[in-house]
């Protein structure tokens, strides 16, 4: 009996090794060429080479935002998945495992189980590294997609066309397949019917990748970086294809090292960025302070991951908010800019640069590990709206007796109403000036009086406060949920994919419940966020961190209570987690005459 | 000469005096860096430099004021960032004469790491270490050039730390062309300069520069400096790191310098290699389903 | 006519080079010899050597807590001394001047004004260096403070005994005072009476000197650190010190070693500790993330400058106070002291090293650039008082068939309801174990689960709760003022010397004002400053910056306006700037029926 | 052997398996991070070092996760600050045996700052290089020892930083000893080892460390290495220089070794000039009025 479906969960276990993520992700490429929106989420072992891995790909008819709870198929290639993951299978779900590695006991709870001879296929066929392609191949028939298009991708991911590697892996592809229609049942167990599938309608990308081309999109060309888990493949992307279009990529000697670079190429004109993660960005507090004093535009990209120090460089977190708004001797004024999807790391990439470039202050970009290396379809980036931003240069004018046209009287650090003072760029004559990480006066020359020092202060964060209009022009808010709800939930970043699903389940249920994601962290746009409050009876911080970091910059602000929902185990938000607290906090604020405790303290919730 | 990109109109000439910029510098009274600041004046007059294609970056000390006082674009940066910054603005643009100054203390105890980078990389900057052997303006701790054994109010009882060797040192990191002066030699400290300038590639240039206030080195530096070996061949490496190990004198010259890509160039054969047939959409399109 | 005050304020104006800040602070020496209780403030120039040099000296019968607005006597060494600060002086106040560089305008408004031929005087006794003490010879007459005790400085401060230089130095002493005596008048025109003054009962001392003082009484005896200004001298300072008492100095290569340093020493069982300011603290971010991961306890003094980047070293700002609390990539708990004043940077560093070790974390010890360098009286040190505090070590037992008392079973990381872990130290027989900065389980091994990660990180911020506590016990507040405010002050830092002169005039013109001092800063006291604020009806929170960090953190605690005073100039508050918004908050808050307006939003005041 | 106090009581000894951690190695089977190991649990074992009195320190890469297999004090620092942690460590408590291990990267990319001054002060510390001219952990980058040209995801046209000679640059930092090793052969990494642990001052080793999963070199290593000359005075310090520059073979063997006082010694010397008779009453009445 077929089940027909339009969202399922199917999980894969294995050694690191095995080619788990490959499964996976030629999987999720098969699903989304067959019409599937597709969401996926991984694991990644502590062992470099080795350890466990974990693989899920959610498929669905209908866009999808977020990892899912449940499982609907579970293929085990060892006994340590069947341990690890068995007992998220729902009720009805389907075991598929490796028949040659574990025998699992006989299912309950009307689990279905199939067992597939992986390592015997994959040899029939003189192919034993191939035994995960074997599984794609059962897994196609398994879910009844398309063959012709589950070839079309392993022809265009695994291997160059009319090599052996290739001839193998659609052989593996084949094998698989046959199997499962002739050991298992000719009619697919699961039939999941994709959108009205036109090839080539969806991307399926992760976060990095939307994010590199973002930068190249935004004309950056200058790249200076130092590795770092999980933001190197920035990195890797854009030393790709730099080269092709004139741009530089240096891999520097540390974070400090890439930062100063990226000073420096922005100095001159560029367009400049450094990615990192966590670590790198606390090395890089003293140059983001000077980038801040010297009014160098520079984009610094944070993927961020779990700490505290070396901490799980393979695991989420969003704790790097305050080191990001805050991080800096003295007071140091600088952007922030949160993604909250994989599809948003691309526009807010762009945003990111533009506004550096405009404010001529250093950007941050805070990303994070999940929405990083997630693989998920999104719609195509609408490249043709891309609206870029211009630095505003100092016009050098003819005369004064100069053969070219030239500067006169220039002053780099001319006080301006908007705060913004017109920049030259090294080759344009009589533009000379020095950049000054002293206090200076308007022509960069070192000045200490305290007028100086209060007038320059008020110049430089001034300037910023224009940002607060360009995220409403820009429209650097996503806004989802109820019209006129009771109680909000506004957040940052990468939880806005559970967050959504969950509003909607709540909507569902008849509550009046509204979510804000600004992408604008700092300078914060206070009174968008009042706007979205002010009828609200209460309002739910979800952070993927412990102290509520967010939370505590809403509550000065917000005249409502704000109730923290943290979770800081190093994995992401599931939407239950989020709907129940909504449920919660729903029907304490509809409940009439309980007495209000006060909701504003942390309540942890892992 | 590779400096064409940033030199004056060929009927043009700026004098010394003309690079010289509206700041004064706040120096004590006789410090080794006037010297250093005047010959890079002249320097950069003989090469007939254009200052609006020339930037001259620092890090942190006394020496780190140097480049408000020059008549061209300038980068006081942080302390001990100098060279990954000096490699950004080359990086940036590489039609532009890019200097990187500071002090002994900013190139190598902060910025020790970087320098073994920037002469790896070959970067086309000129870099000038004004070495008084102590941090001037944190007034007067040892550096890491500092002698063995000197006493200060952080080493009230001699120093512990030996001293390195900086000339061995950027020998050993194959840095292209390497160079010691002497600030009361300003000719010569001209010439080094200008030699530096037009070398293509990461060159080396340190100078001594007596601290007056906090260590008073120029009778020291007189007495045992002297000029490299006339017979000497820049070339011979092992040669420049014997000369450069001598216990007799510390001597002044050019050690070595020897030719190879600078980083600008490596970028752009890397860009051939690429090709330029770069399309954005082709590459987003790379992405669908 | 000889006038008796009890409180002066005299500045003394010149070119650095000429011994300005060695006239007065042996001038202010001598006061303090003569019973009274001296407070001192100076400018350091721009230029290395050069430069406008001020140093300002209030003398009183009474404590004296902030630098004093007006000026009883300035003396000019040079016309820029005199342009700079003539303004300053009180209706009847004195101009002394060197007669041989300016001749001043006659004066206006009842000022006196006395010439001194200091270079001729110099001269004449063939001591040209010495005009500077000629000068201090003329103060010592014109204030008619005892000579003999002026002589007793003098041979302490500039001399060695039977040495020529101190011979000149008495000469030039003499010759002023005696010029004073013939030329001027024999009668002194200002007395000021001191304390009952038994000789000795006072410590003349700056902030870092006080601190360092504290570093060795705590028992620390192995500091790294890298030069930096205004911290460098707590370096040299313990650089005299620490090899008499078998301590360890260590001037690292930059700030992050300083940092490693202290943290490799701490591992071994030593008190350790490192000194900077604001430029080097944005470099150890990431190793303060690294002992708070590690639970290594290590003292990061930071001596706050204004910045950002560079900024102006010798100029004073409160801008590292969100640095310092959140400044690690995600969450490294830590503790954050910050003394108040010149007496308090002993005990609070006492304090900082006690919570260090019980608590086995970093703490930041936040002073500032005016405390640091200002020479002033204070009550002889508690030595007597002080409390140690050990580090809770895992104690070896007999038997198992080692030879010697040993381990077994050790965890390094064990989870226990405080928090705190016992510390096993190498040489330990059978404690061995790694210290690991990745996430880890109780014996330092490496382990990511969600579970372990959620419960550690969970622990090491319930481990500083019981700071709480311990600033409970050990009095970590200064509470001033009325006992049943109306308005009350909560501020940090150094701001609580004017603050103090500011309540007690609020008080002595009725007004029902108090102030709170928290010095402990992360944790937050909530329940103190909550029972502070109780009952008030505005706060406010002066702090030299631009944001109102302090403020923004008391916000979502309090119930009650905070109204934000922020100064950020380089310079620090005076008395009568917190006096103004006292008043003006306390008619605001007294006044019935006034519509209260929010006043919470930065009010900036220069 | 300045090492008595960390070593065992007189009739003790543990077998190499006995510093064996109860942490299992989460390396690549293959990877030469196991050869060194092994070499570094048998050198222990030879010299009788007390675990407990033993401390290894490192910093971040797949190499540094090596002090967590021992059986001994270890520290798992941040990336590239293992010099200025061990150094802490050893000048904490002298009386430590106190090794410091890491990657190419860790030792001479992020942490190429502190070399110089781990050499120049002579920390009595053995620093063990896992030199596998590449950045394992992080799945492949070019480190700084990575040939010219080499190509990874990061430098798909071919990598453009020459690369370092760091055996030329510790001698350069004078550092008092100065060795490399192939962890293909562990006998004689053991005895570097040891040599190394025994030499009181910074002893430097660096050890090719193949990694198999990102930049297999057994091949490489096993052509390109030589023992160095039978007749190398490892006294001569430019005749070792000489070696370090070869360019016929990767020479392994004891380059370089010179005694001086180490940073503990000379701490404990200045003790001695500023004697010991503090007194922090005496020291707080100084500031009597
Ligand atoms: C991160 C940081 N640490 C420390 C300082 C303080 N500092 C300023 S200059 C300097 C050293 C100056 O010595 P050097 O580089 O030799 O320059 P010089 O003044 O002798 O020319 C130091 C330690 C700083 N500005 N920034
Ligand atoms: C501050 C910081 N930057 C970057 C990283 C990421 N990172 C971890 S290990 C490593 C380099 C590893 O190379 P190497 O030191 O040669 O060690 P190997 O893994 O090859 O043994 C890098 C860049 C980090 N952990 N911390
Ligand atoms: S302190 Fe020394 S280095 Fe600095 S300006 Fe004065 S003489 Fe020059
Ligand atoms: S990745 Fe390379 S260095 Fe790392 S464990 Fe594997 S083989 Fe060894
Ligand atoms: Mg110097
Ligand atoms: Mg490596």
């Amino acid at each position: 009996m077929q089940r027909m479906d339009n969202d399922l969960v199917i999980r894969i276990g294995g050694e690191s090794g095995e080619g788990i993520v490959t499964t996976g992700e030629v999987f999720a490429r098969i699903a989304a060429f067959a019409g599937l929106e597709v969401y996926t989420v991984r694991t990644i072992p502590a062992e470099i080479k080795g350890g466990h891995v974990m693989f899920q790909v959610r498929a669905s008819q209908n866009s999808v935002f977020s990892q899912g709870d449940e499982l609907d198929m579970l293929l085990a290639f060892n006994q340590e998945a069947y341990e690890n993951h068995a007992h998220l299978l729902k009720p009805g779900g389907i075991l598929v495992f490796n028949s040659d590695e574990l025998t699992p006991p006989t299912p309950q709870n009307g689990t279905a189980q199939y067992g597939l001879p992986l390592n015997e296929l994959a040899k029939s066929i003189s192919f034993v590294r191939g035994k995960n392609i074997v599984a794609i191949g059962a897994l196609v028939k398994l879910f009844d997609l398309p063959y012709e298009r589950a070839q079309k991708v392993v022809e265009r991911q695994l291997g160059r066309k009319g090599g052996e590697l290739l001839r193998q892996n659609l052989q593996a592809l084949e094998t698989g397949y046959k199997y499962v229609e002739e050991h298992i049942s000719r009619e697919s167990p699961f039939h999941l019917k994709g959108r009205e599938a036109t090839e080539g309608d969806r991307l399926v990308i992760s976060g990095n990748q939307a994010l590199s081309l973002g930068v190249i999109t935004a004309g950056c060309k200058f790249y200076a970086g130092y590795p770092i888990t999980p933001a190197s493949d920035i990195m890797e992307f854009l030393a790709a294809q730099f080269p092709k279009l004139g741009g530089t990529m240096i891999q520097a000697e540390d974070e400090m090292a890439a930062l100063a670079m990226a000073i420096g190429a922005s100095f001159t004109g560029e367009q400049a960025m450094t990615a990192t993660s966590g670590p790198g960005l606390a090395l890089m507090v003293e140059l983001l302070g000077h980038a801040s004093m010297t009014e160098t535009p520079v984009v610094i990209v944070d993927v961020q991951r779990a700490g505290p120090s070396t901490g799980m460089p393979t695991k989420v977190a969003q704790g790097d908010l305050r080191l990001a708004v805050y991080g800096g001797n003295d007071e140091a004024p600088r952007i922030v800019v949160a993604p909250i999807s994989v599809e948003d790391c691309f526009y807010q990439t762009i945003n990111a640069f533009n506004l550096a470039e405009k404010y001529q202050v250093p950007v941050i970009l805070l990303s994070d590990q999940d929405m990083s290396v997630r693989v998920e379809t999104i719609p195509p980036l609408r490249l043709k709206d891309v609206h870029l931003e211009p630095r505003l240069l100092a016009q050098p004018t003819e005369g004064n007796g100069a053969d070219e046209p030239s500067l006169h009287g220039y002053e780099r650090y001319v006080d301006t109403p908007s705060g913004i003072s017109p920049m030259s760029l090294p080759g344009t004559p009589g533009g000379q000036y020095t950049a000054e990480g002293l206090e200076h006066d308007a022509t960069g020359a070192p000045n200490y009086t305290p007028e100086m020092h209060a007038t320059n202060t008020e110049k430089r964060f001034r300037k910023i406060q224009g940002a607060l209009e360009d995220a409403r022009r820009w429209n650097m808010f996503e806004r989802l949920g109820s019209a006129d709800p009771v109680v909000g939930i506004i957040g940052w970043g990468s939880t806005s994919g559970p967050v959504r699903e969950a509003v909607q389940q709540a909507q569902e249920n008849g509550m009046r419940v509204a979510a804000l994601y600004p992408k604008l962290l700092c300078p914060l746009p206070e009174e968008d966020i009042r706007r979205f409050s002010a009828s609200l009876k209460a309002v739910i911080v979800p952070e993927m961190n412990y102290l509520g970091q967010f939370a505590e910059m809403l509550e000065p602000r917000l005249d409502v209570p704000v109730i923290h929902l943290n979770k800081y185990s190093g994995v992401p938000f599931n939407a239950n987690e989020i709907y129940k607290r909504i449920r919660e906090t729903y029907e304490w604020a509809t409940e009439v005459g309980k007495e209000a405790e006060r909701m504003s303290a942390a309540v942890a919730l892992r | 000469m590779s400096i064409e990109t940033a030199v004056l109109h060929e009927d043009k000439k700026l004098a010394a005096a003309e690079y010289k910029s509206a700041v004064k510098p706040i120096w004590c009274p006789g410090c080794g860096d006037f010297g250093v600041l005047a010959s890079f004046y002249n320097a950069l007059s003989e090469l007939r430099i254009d200052p609006a294609r020339a930037v001259v970056a620092s890090g942190i000390g006394c020496s780190g004021r140097f480049p408000a006082f020059v008549e061209a674009y300038g980068f006081h940066g942080v302390h001990g960032r100098v060279l990954p910054l000096a490699t950004g603005i080359k990086m940036g643009n590489p039609d532009l004469v890019v200097c990187a100054v500071g002090g002994d203390g900013d190139a190598f105890s902060i910025g020790a790491g970087h320098l073994p980078h920037a002469a790896r990389r070959n970067v086309d900057i000129t870099y000038i270490v004004m070495d008084n052997e102590i941090y001037g303006l944190t007034k007067g701790q040892p550096s890491p050039t500092s002698p063995l054994g000197m006493e200060r109010k952080a080493s009230p009882y001699g120093s512990i730390e030996s001293p390195i060797n900086p000339i061995l040192m950027t020998l050993a990191y194959d840095a292209s062309f390497v160079a010691r002066g002497f600030s009361s030699r300003p000719k010569e400290v001209t010439e080094l300069i200008k030699q530096g300038i037009t070398h293509k590639g990461f060159a080396f240039i340190q100078i001594y520069s007596p601290c007056v206030t906090f260590y008073d080195t120029y009778k020291h530096f007189r007495e045992v400096t002297a000029p490299l070996p006339a017979n000497h061949d820049p070339t011979d490496k092992l040669a420049a790191i014997r000369l450069a190990m001598s216990e007799e004198s510390l001597y002044l010259g050019v050690f070595y310098k020897k030719e190879r890509p600078a980083l600008d160039e490596l970028v752009t054969s890397k860009r051939q290699i690429a090709g330029d047939s770069f399309s954005l959409e082709k590459l987003v399109n790379s992405y669908r389903s």
